[in-house]
C-alpha cells in the first residue's frame, strides 16, 4: 500500500541539501534573557544541523514546557511545542509511526526529569533513535525560580528558602541506570564540544541523551562557573575520549587512574604515575560508563564530560517495522474483506 | 425414543461451571452454532474477577450467556431458561436468575461433598427437593465421560476435561441444533492431533444420543431461522469490532494506523487485537502507562497516521491533559473508552455509562470533543469506523464510548462489503504558502501538513495559536476568536450526523430516549411492548457531542420523556440543560445493563399513571 | 506656588515602565500608602511573560495599576486615569487603555531614539502632538536623579535606578498622599545602608516637591478617606490569602498543614508561601509532578494531616484519577486550583474561568465533589478556610476554584480576630467496633481513624467498599448504594451553607447571578446603576457544587438572568439543567476578567430593550 | 502545639508487641491462584514484621493495582490499596507527614517501574524512608499477561503475540541509577533469604528497594526457575554478603573476580584461582553496585542477589522536620494573628 505518507516522503527526496545555519532559522524573536546558555546550545544546533545532510522538512524537533522547551520556535524545521514533560512520548510516536524522520528532542532538567522522568526512563529503555537535549540549569526557570531534580541539596528557590533538602539526580547516572545506549555531558559555553556531541548524537542509532550544563543568569547564574570558566575549568572537568587517558589540568598534568574500580586522581608530575597508569576510556563499556558517573558529584574529583557510553542496542521502531515487514512477507499484505470475516464466518443467503 | 419437539422463539441458556470447566469454550460454540444455523444471537461472558480462584468456589465460578431466537434477540437475555450447571458453586450463583420451571442439567458430579461445602449448601439441592420447581435434568456426566473414553489413550485429566463437550452435545440435542460446525471447530483445534480430536467427537455425540436415548426427557425444542438479511456473517464481541472498524478506517483513509496504549480491564482486547495484525501495517507501541499511551498517539497523529488511543476511566482520566493539547493542535485522534463502573478503580469488571461527564466536559478551558457511542458489540467496528472519519475529517480528537458489556458481548455481525465503505481519505498540504491555521470554510478544519513535506516547516504547541498563522499569540481578541472556532468546528459537525432516527409514534406521549449500551434492553422491550399495542417511541442516540440538529424539535413532539442510564443521569443533565426540557430519569447503578423487563416495568408504570 | 486642590472620589493609575524600571515597586507602595491612609484601593500586576525580556522593548514592559477610591473600589479599575511611563515602549502598550484627557507622566529620557524604535514608534509622540488630547507632564526623570544624587556615593547604575521613586514621590504629590509609609518601607529595606537609603529619600522628597514647584502644573487632586470599618488592615495577593487560609484551618482544626505541590503559573505562590512558614509545621513535598503532588496529600490526608495541593488548570487536569480515589477513599482534602486560560497551555499568564467544567464534571464513573469559588483575593482566605471546614467536616474532597487574576492581584483585607474563626477540629476514631464506612447520619461523612490508632487497622482503597465494613465489595446492589451515598453525601452540603444573597431587590425584572472573580467589575457596577436608579439585583454565588439549596426559588422571582463568565456558558449549563430556566449569557473570553463598563452597558441594552 | 494526631500517637505506645505471624494476617481470604508466589512473600512479611517490635498500628502497607497490589488486604495492619502506579508518591505523604510510622509499599514490575516509574525514582532520590517489596513477574498479572517492563526481549504475551521488541529493565541498575540508598534482590522461594532482606529493609534508614523475584504461575510460569530451582540454583545465582568473597557454583567452587572492573566467573578447582582472587564485597561501595548490577542479564555469569548497596544519605522526612523545629526554634512556634497581619498592616479606627 502506497499510502499519502510515502507520497510526501518521496517529494523530500529531491530537496536540496547545501544549507547554512541561517537556514535552520525560523522568524520568530529569541526571547530568552540576555546570557541565557540557550542561546548558544540554539546556534550550535542550527550550525550542526545545516552539516548533517537531512532534508530540513525530514527534522523534526519537539519540547515540553520550559524556557529551554521553546526551542523549536526558534529552528525552521518541523516544531512541536507539547506540554509539560511529554516531549518524549510525543516524539516516540512520531518516530516509531515515521522511522525516516530525524526526531529531536529539547527539554529541561524539569520538563525531562521531573514531570517527565518516566517517559525519560522508558524511552531509553526502548532505545527509540531520539537526539535528547536536555538543558540542565538545575532550576526551574520559566516558573521563575523553584528546585528542580537536579537543583543542589542546599539550594536556595523560592521553594527550597531554608535550603533544598532533596538529594539531586545525576542525569548520566540515571540515564545509564535506565539503559541508555548513548550518554553524554557538555556545557552551553563548550561550543565545538557541543557541536561534536551534537554529530555523534545524530549517527548515533538509537535514543542519544545529551546533558548541557546551562547558565541560567536570572535563577541560578553561575552554578556551573567552576566548570565553564577560563580559570577553573582545566581544573574541574576531564574530557573523556574514546581510546585516550582521562587527562586534565591547566597543564595536562593530572589524570585519572583506577583503584581497584574507583576513580582516583594522580599528578602526573610526581614522579610516580605516568600516562600508562591512567585509565583509558572506553565507550563501549557499560561498567565503566557507571564508575564515571559516579564521578559526577565528587568535590575531589573533576567533573567529566563528553561521551560516557555508545552502544548498540535493538531500536524499537526498526523491530516493530522488522516484524511488520516479516509478517506481510509470511501472510501477504492484509486484505480488509479477510479480516473482517474472520476465521468463522457463514453465510445466510437469500 | 420418541420426544414431544416444541416450537419455540427464543431461548436463554447459561453454561456455568469453575473456571477450568471450559464454560467459556461451550457458549461460545453453542452460539456459534446457532447463528450458523440461522437463528439470532447474543451472548455474553461473566468471568470471575480472580484470576484463578481456588477451584469449587462460588467467586471462582465463570459462565457464559447464550441467548437464541428467531427474532428481536437484543440482549443476552434477562433470565435463565436453562442452566448448565458444572458443579454445586455454579448452581448456588445462577440459579436466582433462572426462571421458575426452567431446566437445569446439572452434573452430578460436582454435587459431591466437598464441592457442596465450598458452594455453601447445607444439604444436596439434587436430592433435598428445594429444586422442585425446576425441571432438574441430573446427569453424572464426569461418570459419563470416563465411560466413553475408557478404551482411548487420554489421561484421566484429558477425559475429565471433555465434561464441557458432553454438556454442550447435549444441549445441540435438546434446541435441535447441529454439531457440524463445533465439528468443524475441533477439527481446526486438534486437526494435528487426532485421537484427542476423536475423543471429543465421541463425547459431543454421546452428550447428543444422551438426549435421545434418555428415557427420562420426554421434549425437546426446535426454534426457527431467523428472517436475516442476506449476506456473510460472524460472531464478534465490541472490543475486536473496535479494533477492526479503525483498521478499517485507516485502510479507507490511505493512511497507516497507530495505537498507543496501556492495558486496562475492560479495554485491552483492543490493544491485543489491534497489536496482533502487523501485516495491516498497524504500528502499536504498548506505552508505559496512559499519559504516554495517548502522547505516543498525538505524536503519530502530527506525523501522519490514523492514530488511536484506547483506555477505561481510569485511563481516560489520566489522557485529560493531553486531550487538552490534541484540541489546540486540532490533530485527528480516535479515543476508545470502554466504560467500566467507576468512581476509581471501582468494579474494574462491571459495567457503567458514568463516563459521559468527563468525556464531554473533562478538559480545563474550552476545550470541545465530538463523543459518540456505540449501541452494541458489533456497532463498534460502525463507531469506530465513524469517529475515525469525524476526525479526518474536522481534525480533532473523537471519543468513542462503549462499555464493558459491548466490549466482552458478542453478537452476529453481517460483515459489510469493505468496497461499500466509504473512502476516507485526507488531503495534504504540500503547497507553498501553508498556514496551519488556516481552515476549511466548511468544516473549519485546519489545514494539516506532515513533517517530510519540504518547504512547509512549521511550529505548533498548546500555547494559543494566532489565527491563520498558528503563530503563538498572547492577544486576547485572537484568542475569543479562536475559543469560538474551536467550538463552532464541533458544532458544526451537527450537519454532518443522521437526524434522529424515532422507533414508533414520530410524535405522541411517550419517547424513551438512550444511549450507548441500554439499546439492546430497551430495543427488546420496545419492540414486546409494540406488539402488546402500546404507545410509544424509542429514539437512541449515538452521537452525544454535538447532539444530532432535529434533536430539541424531536423531544418536543413528545409528551414525557424517559432516558435510562447507567450512571446518576449524565445525559439527562445534559439534554435539560441544552433543550430546557422535562427529563424523567430511569437509573440504575448496579455494574450491569438494563434487563429488558426493567425497562417494560418502567414504560408499563409510566403508561398507567398517565401524565406527570 | 499655589495649585488648584481637585477633589475627586477614585483615581486609576497605572506605573508602567521596563522590566528593570521598578514599576511592582512603585505599584505597592503607592497601594499600600493609600490604604494605610484610609482609602479603598485594589490593584493589579502585570508582569511581561519572558522572565527577562530585552530592555526596551513592547513586550518587556512591566506594569502595575492601582485603583483608590473613597468608595465602590472592587477593580484594579477598567481606564486609566493617569499613566506613568518609564519609557517609549511602556507608553505605546497602555496608551489604549488612558482616558481622553488623562493625565500622561512620562520620562523624557526614555524617549530617545532608541527606545522609540524599540517601540516602533515612528515619531516621537512628545513631540509630534500625537498625545494633545492628554495632559503630558514631561519630566526628565534621569537627569533629575542624576542632578539630585550627583554629591553621593552612589554609582551611576544605582542613581538611574531611583527613577522609580522619583515617579512615586510625585505622585504622591498628586494626589496628597503622605510619604510616611514609604519612608518607613525604605528604612526597612535599606536601613543597614543608610547612603542608599538617604538617597532614596532625597529622590522621593525631589519627586514631591517637583509637583510643589513646578510652574507647568496648575492643579493637584485629593481623595477622602474611605468609610471602612474599624480593624487592622493589610493588602494581600490571592494567592498568599489561600496559603493563609489554609494555616489557619490547619491551626484551626488542631492538625497539621499537608501541601502537596508541583510549581505551575499562576498557581505557584501558594506553594512558595506554604514552603515558607516551618515555624507553623507546614509539611511540604514539592512533586515531582502533579500525580504525585496530589498523590501524596491523599497520603497525608489518610494519616491525619490537614492536606492540600495547589495548581491551575493542567495540574488539575493531570489529578483528576486522583481525585477520584479521594472521592472513593471519603478523606478531607483540599484542592485549589488556580484558572488561567485554556485550553492546553492556552495563555499561562492570563485569566479565565473555564475549569468549571473540570472541577465539576471531571471524573470517571459517578463521582461528586464539592466546588466553591472565591470572590476577590482576600476573600480567597476565607474561602480556603471553608473548603478546609466542609472537607473536614463532610470527609471529601473539595475544591476551591479562584483565578489569575485573584491569584495576582491584591486588595486590602481586615484581618480576622483569629479568636473568631470556628474551631474544625475533628473527631477521630479511636475505640474498638471501628466500621470504616459507618456514617454520621446528619451529614454521612464516615468515622475517621488513623494509623497509629491501636486496634483499630483496617484496609481501605479505589475498589469499590462495603457498606459500613469498608471491605472490597462486588455486590452490585452495595455498589449503587454506595453511590448515592457519596451523591447524597455532597448534595447534602446544601444544609450547611448560607442561602442566596441577594443585593438590590429581592425580586424583579433583571437579576445579574455572577461567581468568582467577575465580582469586583460586577459590583462596581451594579453599585454605580443603582446609584443612577436602575432597577437590578445582584447574586454572587460562591458554592457551585452543591449550589444553594433556595437559588431555584430565587431565579423563578426574576423575569430575566444575566450570567457574565469568562468561559463560554459553564455555570450556565448548569444552573439551566438544574432549574430548566433561562439563562442569558454575557461571556467574554478575552484571558481578562470583565470591565465594570462593560457589565454597565450590557445591563443597559437589557434594560433597555426590555423583556426577551 | 498537642495535636490529635499527637494523642493518637501516644496511645501507640502502651501496645504490647509479642507477636506472633498469626497477629498480622487479616479476616480476608487470600485470593491469587494456588502456587503463585505471592503467598511466600507475604507468609515472609507476616513472620518478620511480628519479630520487629513495631507495634502494629504503626505499620502501613500501601499499594497501586496489580495481582500484587492486593497484598495489604492480607495484612492486619492499616492498610491502603491505592491506584495503579501512585502506591509511593502516597506513601511519601504518610511518611513525610507522619515519620513514626513504619511505611511498607507491595507493588508490581508494573505498577512500580511503568506507570509508576517516575514517582520510583524520585522516591529513591529523596531517600524517604518507606520499604519497597517489589513482586517482579516480568509480566502484568492481574490484566490476565501483557508485557511488563522488566519481560525479556522476545517474551510471548497478548501484546507481543511476535515476541517482546522492548529492551529488559534492570530494576536494581534503575534504583541504583536513581540514587537509591538500599537496593536488593531476593526469591519467593528462598524463605530465609526474603525474611533476612525484610529485616534489612526495616532496619534501613531511607527507601529501601527489595525486587522480588515472583513466579506467576498463569502467565509467566517457571520463569525464573533456572534461579529457584534446587538443581539450577547455585550455578545460576550468586549470593552477596558484605565483606565476603563471592563464591558459587553446587559444591561452592566457582567465584566472581574482576579483571579490571569487569566481573568474571572463575573456578576454584582450576589450580589457578583461589579464593582471594575472588571479588569481596561491599555494600557500601556505590561503583561495585553498579558492576554486580550490570551482571543482570549475563548468560554466562550467575546473577547475583542479595544486598546490591546500603549506603546512607540525607532523608526528606527527617529534614524537613529537622528544617521546622529549626524554625520554631529561630522564629518561635508560629503565631497565627502575627502571620494573618504579616509586617505592613496598619488599623483603621472608628
Ligand atoms: C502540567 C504542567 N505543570 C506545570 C507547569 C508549569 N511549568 C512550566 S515550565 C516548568 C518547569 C520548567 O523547568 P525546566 O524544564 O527545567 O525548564 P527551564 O525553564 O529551567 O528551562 C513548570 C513547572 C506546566 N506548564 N504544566
Ligand atoms: C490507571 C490504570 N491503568 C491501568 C490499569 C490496569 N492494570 C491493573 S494492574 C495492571 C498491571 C499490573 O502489573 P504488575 O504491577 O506487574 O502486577 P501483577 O499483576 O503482575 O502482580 C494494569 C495495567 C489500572 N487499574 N489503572
Ligand atoms: S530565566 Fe534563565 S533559563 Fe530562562 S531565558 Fe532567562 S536565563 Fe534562560
Ligand atoms: S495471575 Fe499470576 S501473579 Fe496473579 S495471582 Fe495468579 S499466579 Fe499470582
Ligand atoms: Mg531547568
Ligand atoms: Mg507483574
Amino acid at each position: 500500500m502506497v499510502t499519502l505518507v510515502d507520497n510526501i516522503n518521496d517529494m523530500s527526496i529531491a530537496t536540496g541539501t547545501n544549507y547554512t545555519a541561517k537556514d535552520f532559522k525560523s522568524d520568530a524573536d529569541v526571547r530568552w534573557c540576555a546570557g541565557c546558555g540557550g542561546y548558544s546550545i540554539l546556534a550550535q544546533a542550527q550550525r550542526v544541523l545545516a552539516g548533517l545532510g537531512i532534508p530540513k522538512e525530514r527534522i523534526v524537533f519537539v519540547s515540553g514546557i520550559g524556557c529551554s522547551s521553546r526551542f523549536p520556535y526558534y529552528m525552521d524545521v518541523y516544531g512541536f511545542h507539547s506540554i509539560h514533560g511529554r516531549a518524549l512520548p510525543i516524539a516516540s510516536g512520531i518516530k516509531v509511526s515515521r522511522p525516516e524522520l530525524s526526531v529531536w528532542v529539547a527539554t529541561g532538567d524539569g520538563d525531562c526529569m521531573s514531570i517527565g522522568g518516566n517517559h525519560f526512563i522508558h524511552t531509553l529503555r526502548r532505545n527509540i533513535d531520539i537526539n535528547i537535549l536536555m538543558f540542565n540549569n538545575e532550576v526551574y526557570a520559566l516558573t521563575k525560580g523553584q528546585a528542580s531534580p537536579t537543583s543542589k541539596v542546599g539550594q536556595i528557590t523560592k521553594t527550597t528558602q531554608l535550603g533544598s533538602i532533596d538529594n539531586q539526580f545525576n542525569p548520566v547516572g540515571l540515564a545509564l541506570g535506565s539503559g541508555g545506549t548513548f550518554v553524554a555531558r557538555t556545557f552551553d559555553a563548550d561550543v565545538k564540544h557541543m557541536q561534536y556531541l551534537y554529530e555523534r548524537a545524530a549517527a548515533h542509532k538509537g535514543t542519544a541523551f545529551v546533558e548541557i550544563y546551562t547558565n541560567c543568569v536570572v535563577f541560578n547564574d553561575s552554578t556551573f562557573s567552576e566548570f565553564t570558566d577560563r580559570e577553573t575549568k582545566k581544573e574541574r572537568t576531564v574530557l573523556l575520549e574514546h581510546g585516550k587517558p582521562l587527562i586534565y589540568g591547566v597543564n595536562n598534568d593530572k589524570g585519572i587512574k583506577l583503584d581497584g574500580f574507583t576513580p582516583v586522581a594522580v599528578s602526573l608530575d610526581d614522579g610516580i604515575h605516568s600516562v600508562d597508569d591512567l585509565l583509558v576510556h572506553n565507550e563501549k563499556d557499560s561498567t565503566l560508563a557507571f564508575i564515571l558517573a559516579n564521578m559526577t558529584y565528587s568535590d575531589t574529583l573533576p567533573r567529566p564530560y563528553g561521551v560516557f557510553q555508545a552502544i548498540d542496542k535493538p531500536r524499537y521502531e526498526e523491530n516493530i517495522h522488522l516484524q511488520i515487514q516479516d509478517q506481510i512477507k509470511i501472510k501477504g499484505e492484509g486484505n480488509l474483506q479477510k479480516l473482517l470475516l474472520g476465521d468463522e464466518y457463514w453465510e445466510i443467503k437469500n | 425414543m420418541d420426544k414431544k419437539l416444541i416450537s419455540i422463539d427464543e431461548v436463554t441458556i447459561r453454561f456455568a461451571g469453575d473456571s477450568g470447566d471450559g464454560m467459556q469454550l461451550c457458549g461460545t460454540q453453542f452460539s456459534d452454532t446457532s447463528a450458523a444455523f440461522g437463528q439470532e444471537v447474543n451472548t455474553f461472558p461473566d468471568y470471575p474477577s480472580e484470576i484463578r480462584a481456588p477451584e469449587g468456589t462460588l467467586y471462582g465460578v465463570s459462565a457464559y450467556q447464550v441467548h437464541v431466537g428467531n427474532r428481536n434477540i437484543n440482549t443476552p437475555g434477562d433470565r435463565i431458561d436453562v442452566l448448565v450447571a458444572m458443579n454445586a458453586s455454579s448452581l448456588k450463583v445462577s440459579l436466582k436468575n433462572v426462571i421458575k420451571g426452567g431446566i437445569l442439567i446439572v452434573n452430578r458430579a460436582g454435587f459431591v461433598e466437598k464441592q457442596l461445602k465450598l458452594a455453601k449448601y447445607e444439604s444436596n439441592p439434587l436430592v433435598d427437593n428445594s429444586l422442585n420447581e425446576y425441571s432438574v435434568i441430573d446427569i453424572d456426566i464426569t461418570a459419563k465421560v470416563q465411560e466413553i473414553l475408557k478404551g482411548t489413550t487420554l489421561t484421566p485429566k484429558h477425559i475429565s476435561r471433555t465434561k464441557n463437550i458432553f454438556a454442550l452435545g447435549f444441549s445441540y440435542w435438546l434446541y435441535s441444533l447441529p454439531l457440524a460446525q463445533t465439528e468443524k471447530w475441533l477439527q481446526k483445534k486438534f486437526g494435528k492431533k487426532p485421537a484427542i480430536f476423536e475423543a471429543n467427537m465421541m463425547v459431543l455425540k454421546a452428550g447428543y444420543e444422551y438426549g435421545e436415548n434418555s428415557e427420562d426427557i420426554k421434549y425437546r425444542y426446535k426454534i426457527n431461522k431467523a428472517d436475516l438479511a442476506p449476506g456473510n456473517y460472524r460472531n464478534i464481541t465490541g472490543n475486536e469490532a473496535a479494533a477492526l472498524g479503525l483498521i478499517a478506517a485507516a485502510q479507507k483513509a490511505n493512511l497507516p494506523l497507530f495505537l498507543g496504549s496501556y492495558p486496562i480491564t475492560p479495554a485491552t482486547e483492543i490493544l491485543h487485537h489491534l497489536s496482533g495484525h502487523k501485516n495491516f501495517s498497524v504500528v502499536h507501541l504498548q506505552a508505559e502507562d496512559e499519559i504516554a499511551g495517548i502522547a505516543s498517539a498525538i505524536g503519530a497523529a502530527y506525523a501522519g497516521s490514523l492514530s488511536s488511543t484506547s483506555t477505561s476511566g481510569p485511563g481516560l482520566a489520566l489522557k485529560v491533559e493531553a486531550l487538552g493539547l490534541a484540541v489546540m493542535l486540532e490533530i485527528p485522534l480516535v479515543i476508545v473508552d470502554v466504560m467500566r463502573a467507576g468512581p476509581s478503580t471501582g468494579l474494574p469488571t462491571k459495567t457503567e455509562q458514568s463516563d459521559l461527564n468527563l468525556a464531554i466536559y473533562g478538559r480545563h478551558g474550552e476545550a470541545p470533543i465530538p463523543v459518540i457511542a456505540a449501541q452494541s458489540a458489533s456497532d463498534c467496528f460502525q463507531m469506530a469506523f465513524e469517529a475515525s472519519r469525524i476526525a479526518l475529517k474536522y481534525m480533532t480528537p473523537v471519543i468513542l464510548l462503549t462499555d464493558g458489556y459491548l466490549g466482552q458481548s458478542t453478537e452476529p455481525w453481517r460483515v459489510p462489503d469493505v468496497s461499500t465503505l466509504p473512502d476516507l481519505t485526507p488531503v495534504f498540504h504540500t503547497e507553498k504558502g501553508y498556514q496551519p491555521y488556516h481552515r476549511n470554510p466548511d468544516t473549519l478544519a485546519r489545514d494539516w501538513a506532515i513533517p517530510g513535506t519540504p518547504g512547509l516547516e512549521h511550529r505548533i504547541g498548546g500555547l494559543e495559536k494566532e489565527d491563520l498563522t498558528g503563530n503563538v499569540s498572547h492577544d486576547t481578541a485572537n484568542h475569543e476568536k479562536m475559543v469560538h472556532y474551536r467550538q463552532d468546528k464541533v458544532d458544526g459537525i451537527t450537519q454532518d450526523i443522521p437526524p434522529c432516527e424515532i422507533l414508533g409514534e414520530q410524535e405522541g406521549d411517550l419517547l424513551v430516549l438512550a444511549w450507548g449500551s441500554s439499546y439492546g434492553a430497551i430495543k427488546t422491550a420496545y419492540e414486546k411492548l409494540r406488539e402488546e399495542g402500546k404507545k410509544l417511541s424509542y429514539l437512541h442516540l449515538k452521537y452525544l457531542n454535538p447532539l444530532p440538529a432535529d434533536l430539541g424539535d424531536v423531544l418536543k413532539r413528545f409528551k414525557r420523556i424517559l432516558l435510562p442510564e447507567i450512571n446518576l443521569g449524565q445525559l439527562a443533565n445534559i439534554i435539560r440543560s441544552k433543550y430546557l426540557i422535562n427529563i424523567e430519569q430511569f437509573n440504575k447503578v448496579q455494574g450491569t445493563t438494563f434487563k429488558s423487563y426493567e425497562i417494560e416495568e418502567k414504560v408499563n408504570e409510566m403508561l398507567e399513571k398517565g401524565g406527570n
